[in-house]
């Protein structure tokens, strides 16, 4: 719609399931993929339960939709970004999420890894280097 | 044993209507009844006729709406939670001179006496919220 | 007389659990629900407060939930058992009082 | 509407304004009133904001409704339960709280004051010895 | 400058869309630019015309309804978030087969696609939430 | 490039406060507004986690929002000041970014 590409990052802070926030930040994303802006994803403090491994909602009747994470690679959502200090407060690793991949057009289609890993130094470095944070 | 059921936060933002809503269902299963079921808070938002949840998710005001059809649930909404908030019956409407309502089958409207009662009446009161 | 706290919080976003752990008498139970069950897992940093309460109080986690969030049983703290909602029906009769900790 | 007098406490956890849990939960304090019951009224956490002086919404438009703790004492309803830690915390003392008072029928209508600061242990004790109890 | 301005939460539950709507009305004062107000999550229970608080209370889908009218502001309420939540227009209570609806003056529904826009065009968006 | 956070919820309540000072970028401001005003009071147990950052960015809390909850400029935090909703407005204009720390 316009030639402008600013840096989009969303900050998911919170649980899933419990609100809805997850859920429905995950559809802001989805649309918003279709703008060919520059997009990144930020999990901090409880957001880092939304990339969790293993979900299983059928006994709340509520819709799973970490399955949806899986797909954001293809709307070209290849920037997701896990805060170190958050998962460790929870007793959580690296192994305990999802793994989520994208395929690098510029590299023959190769398979690479859209979970990054940051400290949180470098958290507050990314939030910084933004021109819209959409808060979740 | 009777229970009362307070529900204070509206569907699908919390998750509080579903957690009561099987909470409820287990005690009817187990051969207890519901004294009543007490809408407050943005927990009136439950009992809206008009949302459209996405068809591959839970309808919560259908699920509420066809428990009380099932074992004659008493689905109260307070009056007060609900005139702010935009949930109104047929009466409601009339009398605040609105042009229309949007309660669904099975739920009421009544004042926080109900409550009150729910909780002098109850075994136990059961509180699902934010 | 015995109460059954329920905590739907999660513990490392609100004070809610803090809060009810600093509250409970002994012989009480406390259900964790919705988002309140990140409170019972293990090596988390708020595994040695709740931990510290487990001698005096019961404390359960709601399965349901539990599998909604992938928290299987060799991520749970020791000692905390689990329920589903009949369970959480049964342990609501038990007690004489609930408190919900919103 | 019925001889059952049952002990009804309400727990009040959460500042005023940013939510409307403590004005609510007001609302159903005073239609409770009615019901011939025996109330206690519980602050602690964030609750305890709710009893501070000089409370003036002027500026942000929201009604302003601390002075109807002021009229509790009409209701019938003199205990008020605010836990010494939860101010401590937060840097209040009972000084910072309105004065609210009852008149004691049985003592000459003698004024006396409904809010009793208790201790957590105090205020744990007051919590397993209810019939109701509702959280706000 | 152009502001664009988010609001998460529903009204008179939480505080944020009254700030939303003291920031807005300073913002206009200031001389700036309001490029669109986007109402999500319950948010979107802002704009129905059915509330009724009580006399001694501001009414928000008013003071919004009222504040857009005097400065052309453009309300847009999120279609996802407003039919799980029971907001409706004309046209999408035709659509989905609903007898009512409860859209106020001055808002309009339309997609997230919107909030996207807003934020490509605004030199800021601020977000009101909870 | 400097950002502007908001904070609106006690940090007495939820971890919003603490994370969003964890988060701040030299030059930054935070502003605290609705519940998160009380994060501007003095002699409490939130009060070193706040003045430790004050060396690096400014903190500042929206006066409207202290008035409602009738916290006057005796009990603010040293070196906090205060402001309306226009300079509400004129601090999201002079910093780059808004972010809510919700």
């Amino acid at each position: 719609m316009s030639e402008v590409v600013k840096k989009f990052l969303y900050v998911n802070r919170k649980a899933p399931y419990g609100t809805i926030y997850a859920l429905e930040s995950l559809e802001v994303v989805l649309i918003g993929a279709a703008f060919d802006q520059d997009v990144s994803l930020a999990f901090l403090d409880d957001g880092v339960f939304q990339l969790t491994k293993g979900q299983d909602t059928k006994a709340i009747g509520v819709k799973n939709f970490s399955p949806t994470y899986r797909a954001l690679g293809d709307y070209e959502v290849t920037k997701l970004y896990v805060e170190k200090q958050s998962l460790e407060e929870r007793g959580l690793s690296e192994d305990d999420l999802q793994e989520l991949v994208w395929e690098d057009e510029d590299d023959d289609w190769a398979e690479k890894p859209s979970i990054r890993i940051i400290d949180r130094k470098e958290m507050a470095a990314l939030m910084a280097d933004q021109d819209v944070v959409l808060s979740f | 044993m009777k229970f009362g059921i307070l529900i204070s936060e509206g569907p699908y933002t919390h998750q509080a209507a579903d957690s009561a809503l099987h909470f409820t269902k287990a005690a009817l299963e187990a051969g207890h009844e519901i004294e009543r079921v007490f809408f407050y808070h943005d927990g009136v938002n439950v009992g809206t006729r008009l949302s459209v949840p996405p068809q591959d998710e839970r309808n919560l005001q259908q699920e509420w709406s066809a428990l009380a059809k099932e074992h004659e649930l008493d689905l109260v909404i307070c009056i007060a939670a609900a005139q702010r908030r935009g949930l109104l019956d047929e009466n409601e409407a009339k009398r605040q001179g609105k042009d229309a309502n949007n309660i669904a089958d099975g739920f009421r409207i009544s004042g926080l006496g109900q409550l009150i009662e729910m909780g002098i009446l109850s075994d136990r009161l059961m509180t699902f919220g934010d | 007389m015995s109460t059954l706290h329920t905590v739907n919080k999660s513990p490392f976003a609100t004070n809610a659990l803090k809060s009810c752990l600093d509250h409970v008498s002994d012989g009480d139970s406390i259900l964790l629900i919705e988002d309140g069950v990140y409170g019972a897992s293990n090596n988390s940093a708020m595994a040695d407060m709740v931990k510290a309460k487990m001698k005096q109080i019961s404390i359960i986690a709601l399965k349901p939930d539990l599998d909604a969030r992938g928290i299987d049983e060799t991520r749970l703290l020791e000692g905390i058992s689990t329920t589903d909602y009949a369970g959480f029906v049964e342990m609501a009769a038990k007690h004489d009082l609930n408190q919900a900790w919103l």
